[in-house]
């Protein structure tokens, strides 16, 4: 009973990543109906600028709150700009054409790949974690910095629940999402909140990164993996659909962690792999999807 | 009328949306070489009706007949081959194709089970385009062309899988007198020459009064009224039901 | 004339890709060998594309291929042809299996599937310790009677199998493809079997990569799981997006000038990536139509100017 | 001679030429050497280290007069390609190593399948090829022109276990993990066999995925069979970082082996605290590096942002073992220097050492390096053993 306790709460620990990474894709896909495979390189490089930052900052300011506060907010901005710069010039271009803009962001993954491998160089870096050590928490032993991990995630899907929901702004983006032909005749701008639903998905992309970086090896390849789960949990949930994207993100996380324990980690990669077709099978849109 | 004259027959056909009920109990016959009117207010469940007819939806209840072999829950493909071709509302055509091959996409639906020489089956394509006037655009991309020439060519298309029922949605939205009397001009010529029946969803109600033999009347997913357009126009529940909506008879 | 336009370019272009074989030197023949290959898989991509889907199984199935030819090599000795054969309908078999069950779903979900089947099957080959696990196969050679003109076979059946995608392309089941893509709803409405007509132009052009991948294992000689990645599937896009997709010489085009590009580049060491990359932002932002629509704008151009 | 039909390719061979006619102009005879190395993915400094190992070890023997044969002195010149760790790639670098630019000689090829690729056209072709990959398969009187530079879970595996069961005679059980692909379940099989011998019982061994992010139920799964000893054979740095963190917050605290262990950089990066005590088979320790090992440490993390490691002094060793059985042989046909190879001597990185291995592979054609046992202290690596061979 301990084992089946410590592997859910092992499987709740890891999806606080997923989620993180597939909200943002599935919040791009809601709008711009854009596949962006660059997320993860936008994950990436949140956490290899955190890392410059970090170790910058370390004769300073130490490996302290402030530290971790300003070279977050670095971070932050560089996705922003980078985001901006991708949004702008390349996909507003594709508006709504899945294929090219598929494809562009199939470009950009290995163009930035190449350039981050430049830049950064393939060395880890090591970047000291926000909070260390364990607690005790109901007979297990958890990190620190992954409670930190689980409880923004829980916030700020929390956080973007209530903004879709009960904002102005939420509301134009789901309404967009739904039908954009439609909203753009009922006034709202379009190309606005495009741009702030893609701008919105890159902090997330950046912060999940950032999170990640001080119990991970940061280096230009970090968002590979998260990317093919990512995507897996928002295809099993419905893509476009914010609650689909955590449910998704819950089940991989589920799977890792059980078929990990009781058979080979190698085993339940493959796992992942299998469930998600027969998930479409039954369910062609995913669990949450109507599109 | 006897029953081998019925096409279709549609009986107790009902449709029903989680908590909507789109089509209640309709029951519809259309006879061979016939133009049948259906109209309605808005939301009526016209739409609706029409996919239930061509397959597009399976009903919920209810069964459908057509040349007297039972198509309920049939694939739009089967209902297609058993002789009943649709048009939609919005964009019937293949936008990136020539006019030419548009039309030959329909023929290639309609003669899947036939055996056609080339000759015969360029025939039958020149003979669609010529008919619905398109004979000077025939190599133009559909995505040019006019709009009134685009509801001309969904139309070509459908009749070029020679079907012996032709459902058409609103195909008169968007055309100009001239286009609308030389329109009503060929679907006499599909009757007559070509011994086709035709359904008609229209708004255009004096085309509808015009052309049609009967007409049903759906209001709230039921038939409120059928008959002949005469009658129909002097129906009280159909004033009732159009009483409140924009236009009315 | 211009309708035989792109039959001539791409006949033209195996003929120059086959003096290249005849006068070029060994490393410029397998170079070809390379192109010829390429161009089949982003030829195999644009057929799917014809149904509007993005067929990231592609690498899958030219990996079936490959396996197959490698264990057949391996563990039967059955004739090279029968060989071929086998591989191309070991992919057909399979093709038509997964997509009569995938075809349901389209656009992104399509996609996606495709693309955790490609890796699905990279653990499983590498679980497989007949397939030689994570190490892969070794020694597929051709047959000796082929070995000294297996560029010249490879180049002429990768062109002959490009000239037969782009014959069905042209003929009437081509142009319900195309059809299925513009509008499947006025397709079907007239009784033209959509699902059907999907299953059966994935089932081709996965037949092709399969047969494309059996030659790519007698090619190499040597197959290793990660070859099949989905890296494979995003170069083929590459290829077709930067020769252009609307042509059938697009993906010709694109994948000679990227094979060859590549090959200049690999002395960039790691770099490789940014230069494909780039080439993919780049001709997708400056070139939507790529190669292709670029040559066809240049001669018109000059048909105007004349 | 060639023709040229595409305006790349000649652009290629006009800049080949260029090159070649810049080389001949300040020596007489430059001889290639060839790597097919990762240089992209997570793997990338591997290769870029074994370049940079590659190109420092030609400078040093044209600063010591060059190579002397025949009373001609030549040069030596790197040239590397990614080889992206697969046979496909491997395949285009192999043809691109030895079909486009001749190369005779190839220093380093990492990844067992790219090698086998490139081994299956160097045989064929009489090229002699020096590798770091761990595949017994692609070693032995098979493959005659095929030389390896690095020590192996063959070589290290045994030694290793055998020391530390001497240094922790409590230990009876042994959790393993590797990674599933051909290094890994090579060193898997060795590995096992080596603990079973020596008297402790391997309770549970694993593979898992490269490029793998979440440890935790790896982790919770090497835990649960509360093992006194976990090791990690092949499972690279930085994830040997990531799964010892996992165990230590989980409350596993046993004794930490890893044979692969190639440095301590990567494993602190990721591993912090957790990684303390952890024992390497194949790191340079720092308190007893030469002055020549150092400088060749400080300039490959200026090169690559990480200490020198034993992979890619693979590559260095190999060059030197050419230059001495190219003088030896008196040839730079790579057929006489590859039948003189199995009998020179020469120094390598580590020291005065030659080939053997005969009683393992079938034909001496191991390089015979020590087996450094290092321990990870506080953030340093301290040598506890070493094993001479």
């Amino acid at each position: 009973m301990q084992e089946v306790f410590q592997l859910l709460f092992t499987a709740l620990q890891i999806s606080a990543v997923y989620i993180l990474f597939s909200l943002g894709l599935t919040l791009i896909f809601g709008v711009l109906k854009v596949v962006n495979f660059a997320h993860g390189q936008l994950f990436t490089f949140g956490a290899l600028v955190l890392s410059l930052t970090m170790g910058a900052l370390a004769p300073s300011l130490g490996h302290g709150w402030a530290a971790y506060l300003v070279a977050g907010l670095a971070g932050l901005a560089a996705c922003l700009a980078v985001g901006l710069v991708i949004y702008q010039f390349g996909f507003k271009r594709l508006e709504r054409d899945m294929t090219g803009s598929f494809i562009l962001s199939a470009g950009l993954v290995l163009l930035f790949e190449g350039l981050m491998l430049e830049v950064f160089g393939g060395a880890v870096r090591p970047v000291p974690a926000l909070l260390e050590g364990n607690v005790q928490m109901l007979g297990l032993m958890v990190s620190r910095q992954r409670l930190v991990l689980l409880v923004f995630a829980v916030l700020l899907t929390a956080a973007i629940l209530t903004l879709l929901r009960y904002t102005r702004f939420g509301k134009a983006l789901r309404a967009v999402a739904i039908d954009y032909e439609a909203a753009m005749l009922q006034g709202i701008a379009y190309r606005r909140i495009a741009l702030y639903g893609f701008l919105m998905a890159c902090a997330l992309a950046a912060t999940a990164g950032m999170l990640i970086a001080p119990v991970a090896a940061v280096t230009p390849t970090l968002g590979d993996a998260y990317l093919v789960k990512g995507f897996i949990a928002v295809v099993v949930g419905g893509m476009g659909s914010i609650v689909g994207a955590v449910a998704g993100s819950l089940l991989i996380a589920l799977l890792e962690s059980f078929v990990g324990f009781y058979f080979d980690p190698s085993i339940a990669n493959l796992a992942i792999f299998v469930i998600v077709m027969v998930v479409l099978l039954v369910k062609p849109k995913g669990f949450f999807g109507n599109d | 009328m006897t029953d081998g004259d019925i096409l279709l027959s549609g009986r107790n056909l009902s449709k029903q949306f989680k908590g909507l009920r789109a089509v209640a109990g309709v029951d519809i016959d259309i006879r061979r070489g016939e133009i049948v009117g259906l109209i309605g207010p808005n939301g009526a469940g016209k739409s609706t009706m029409f996919n239930l007819l061509s397959g597009f939806l399976p009903p919920t209840t209810g069964q459908l007949f057509i040349a007297g072999a039972n198509m309920t829950g049939a694939t739009p493909e089967r209902i297609s081959q058993q002789g009943l071709v649709r048009t939609f509302q919005h964009g019937s055509y293949l936008p990136s194709m020539t006019v030419r091959d548009n039309v030959l996409i329909g023929s290639l639906g309609g003669m899947r089970n036939a055996r056609v020489s080339r000759a015969e089956q360029n025939k039958g394509i020149d003979e669609a385009i010529a008919l619905f006037g398109l004979s000077n655009h025939w190599n133009n991309v559909a995505k040019n062309l006019s709009h009134g020439l685009q509801r001309l060519l969904s139309m070509a298309i459908a009749f070029a899988a020679r079907p012996s029922l032709i459902c058409l949605d609103e195909p008169l939205t968007g055309l100009n007198q001239t286009e609308v009397t030389g329109t009503l001009q060929v679907y006499r010529r599909l009757k007559t020459d070509y011994g086709m029946s035709i359904l008609l969803v229209e708004h255009n109600m004096r085309a509808v009064m015009n052309i049609c033999d009967r007409i049903y009347v759906l209001h709230h997913g039921e038939i409120i009224c059928t008959g002949t357009p005469d009658e129909v126009k002097n129906s009280d529940a159909v004033l009732k039901a159009y009483l409140g909506e924009a236009h009315g008879i | 004339m211009t309708e035989y336009k792109e039959w001539i370019g791409i006949v033209a272009i195996a003929c120059a890709l086959l003096a290249g074989v005849a006068f070029g030197g060994s490393y410029i023949g397998t170079l070809v060998v390379w192109i010829a290959i390429a161009a089949v898989m982003a030829s195999s991509l644009r057929f799917v594309l014809l149904i509007g889907e993005l067929n990231f199984a592609s690498a899958a199935f030219f990996g079936i291929g490959a396996y197959c030819t490698g264990y057949i090599v391996n563990h039967a000795d059955l004739p090279f042809v029968l060989t071929l054969a086998l591989s191309g309908g070991l992919a057909l078999v399979v093709s038509i299996v997964f997509g009569g069950i995938t075809l349901k779903v389209k656009g992104p979900y399509f996609l996606l599937i495709g693309f955790a089947f490609t890796e699905a099957l990279r653990i499983f080959y590498t679980r497989m310790e007949a397939l030689g696990g994570n190490s892969g196969l070794v020694g597929i050679f051709p047959p000796a009677w082929l070995d000294a003109h297996y560029q010249y076979f490879t180049t002429v059946l990768c062109f002959l199998l490009i000239l037969g995608l782009l014959g069905i392309e042209r003929s009437h089941l081509g142009k319900i493809f195309i059809a299925i893509r513009d509008n499947e709803n006025v397709v079907r409405s007239v009784g033209n079997r959509v699902f059907f007509t999907k299953v059966v132009c994935f089932a081709i052009a996965s037949t092709v990569a399969g047969l494309a991948g059996s030659l790519h294992a007698f090619a190499n000689n040597v197959i290793s799981p990660l070859d099949f990645g989905f890296m494979l599937s995003i170069f083929a896009l590459a290829y077709l997006k930067v020769g252009g997709e609307d042509s059938p010489l697009g993906p010709v085009m694109g994948a000679a000038l990227l094979v060859c590009v590549a090959s200049y580049a690999q002395s960039l060491g790691g770099n490789e990536h940014i230069l494909y990359g780039l080439a993919i932002v780049l001709s997708v932002l400056f070139m939507p139509k790529g190669l292709a629509g670029l040559a066809d704008l240049l001669r018109r151009k000059k048909e105007s100017v004349a | 001679m060639r023709i040229m039909f595409h305006s790349s390719v000649a652009l290629k061979t006009a800049s080949v030429a260029a090159m070649l006619i810049a080389a001949n102009l300040c020596a007489a005879e430059t001889i290639k050497l060839g790597l097919s190395v990762p240089l992209s993915g997570a793997a990338a400094n591997w290769g870029k280290g074994s370049d940079w190992l590659c190109a420092k070890a030609a400078q040093e023997i044209k600063a010591q007069g060059g190579i002397k044969v025949q009373g001609q002195t030549h040069q030596f010149e790197c040239v590397s390609y990614d080889n992206q760790y697969n046979a496909a790639e491997g395949t285009k670098v192999a043809q691109a190593l030895v079909m486009r630019d001749g190369v005779q000689f190839v220093v380093g090829s990492i990844g067992t399948a790219p090698v086998r690729a490139l081994q299956s056209l160097a045989e064929r072709k009489n090229v002699l090829l020096f590798t770091v990959a761990w595949g017994a398969s692609i070693k032995g009187p098979k493959f005659p022109f095929t030389f390896s530079s690095m020590n192996t879970p063959l070589e290290i595996s045994e030694p290793m276990i055998s020391f530390i069961k001497k240094q922790h005679p409590e230990i009876k059980t042994v959790a393993m993990l590797n990674p599933n692909d051909a290094t890994g379940q090579e060193a898997e099989k060795v590995t096992k066999a080596a603990w079973e011998k020596n008297g402790a019982k391997v309770l549970v061994s694993d593979l898992y995925e490269r490029g793998t992010s979440e440890f935790q139920p790896i982790a919770a799964r090497l835990n649960a069979v509360k093992p006194d000893l976990v090791d990690l054979g092949a499972v690279p740095p930085a994830d040997v970082g990531l799964i010892f963190k996992e165990l230590k917050s989980l409350g596993w605290n046993g004794v930490k082996v890893v044979e692969a262990g190639t440095g301590a950089d990567g494993l602190l990066a990721t591993g912090k605290d957790a990684v303390e005590g952890t024992y390497l088979g194949a790191a340079i320790p720092a308190n007893s590096m030469t002055p020549h090992q150092k400088e060749l440490d400080e300039g490959m993390r200026k090169a690559t942002g990480e200490g020198v490691n034993a992979v890619q002094i693979g590559a260095y060793d190999a060059v030197w073992a050419i230059k001495a059985a190219m003088e030896k042989a008196q040839s730079i046909d790579p057929v006489a220097v590859a039948k003189t190879m199995p009998t020179v001597k020469f120094k390598s990185f580590y020291g005065e050492t030659g080939f053997g291995g005969k009683d393992i592979y079938g034909s001496d054609q191991q390089m015979l390096l020590p087996v450094i046992i290092t321990r990870l202290t506080g953030s340093t690596l301290q040598e506890v053993g070493r094993v001479e061979r």
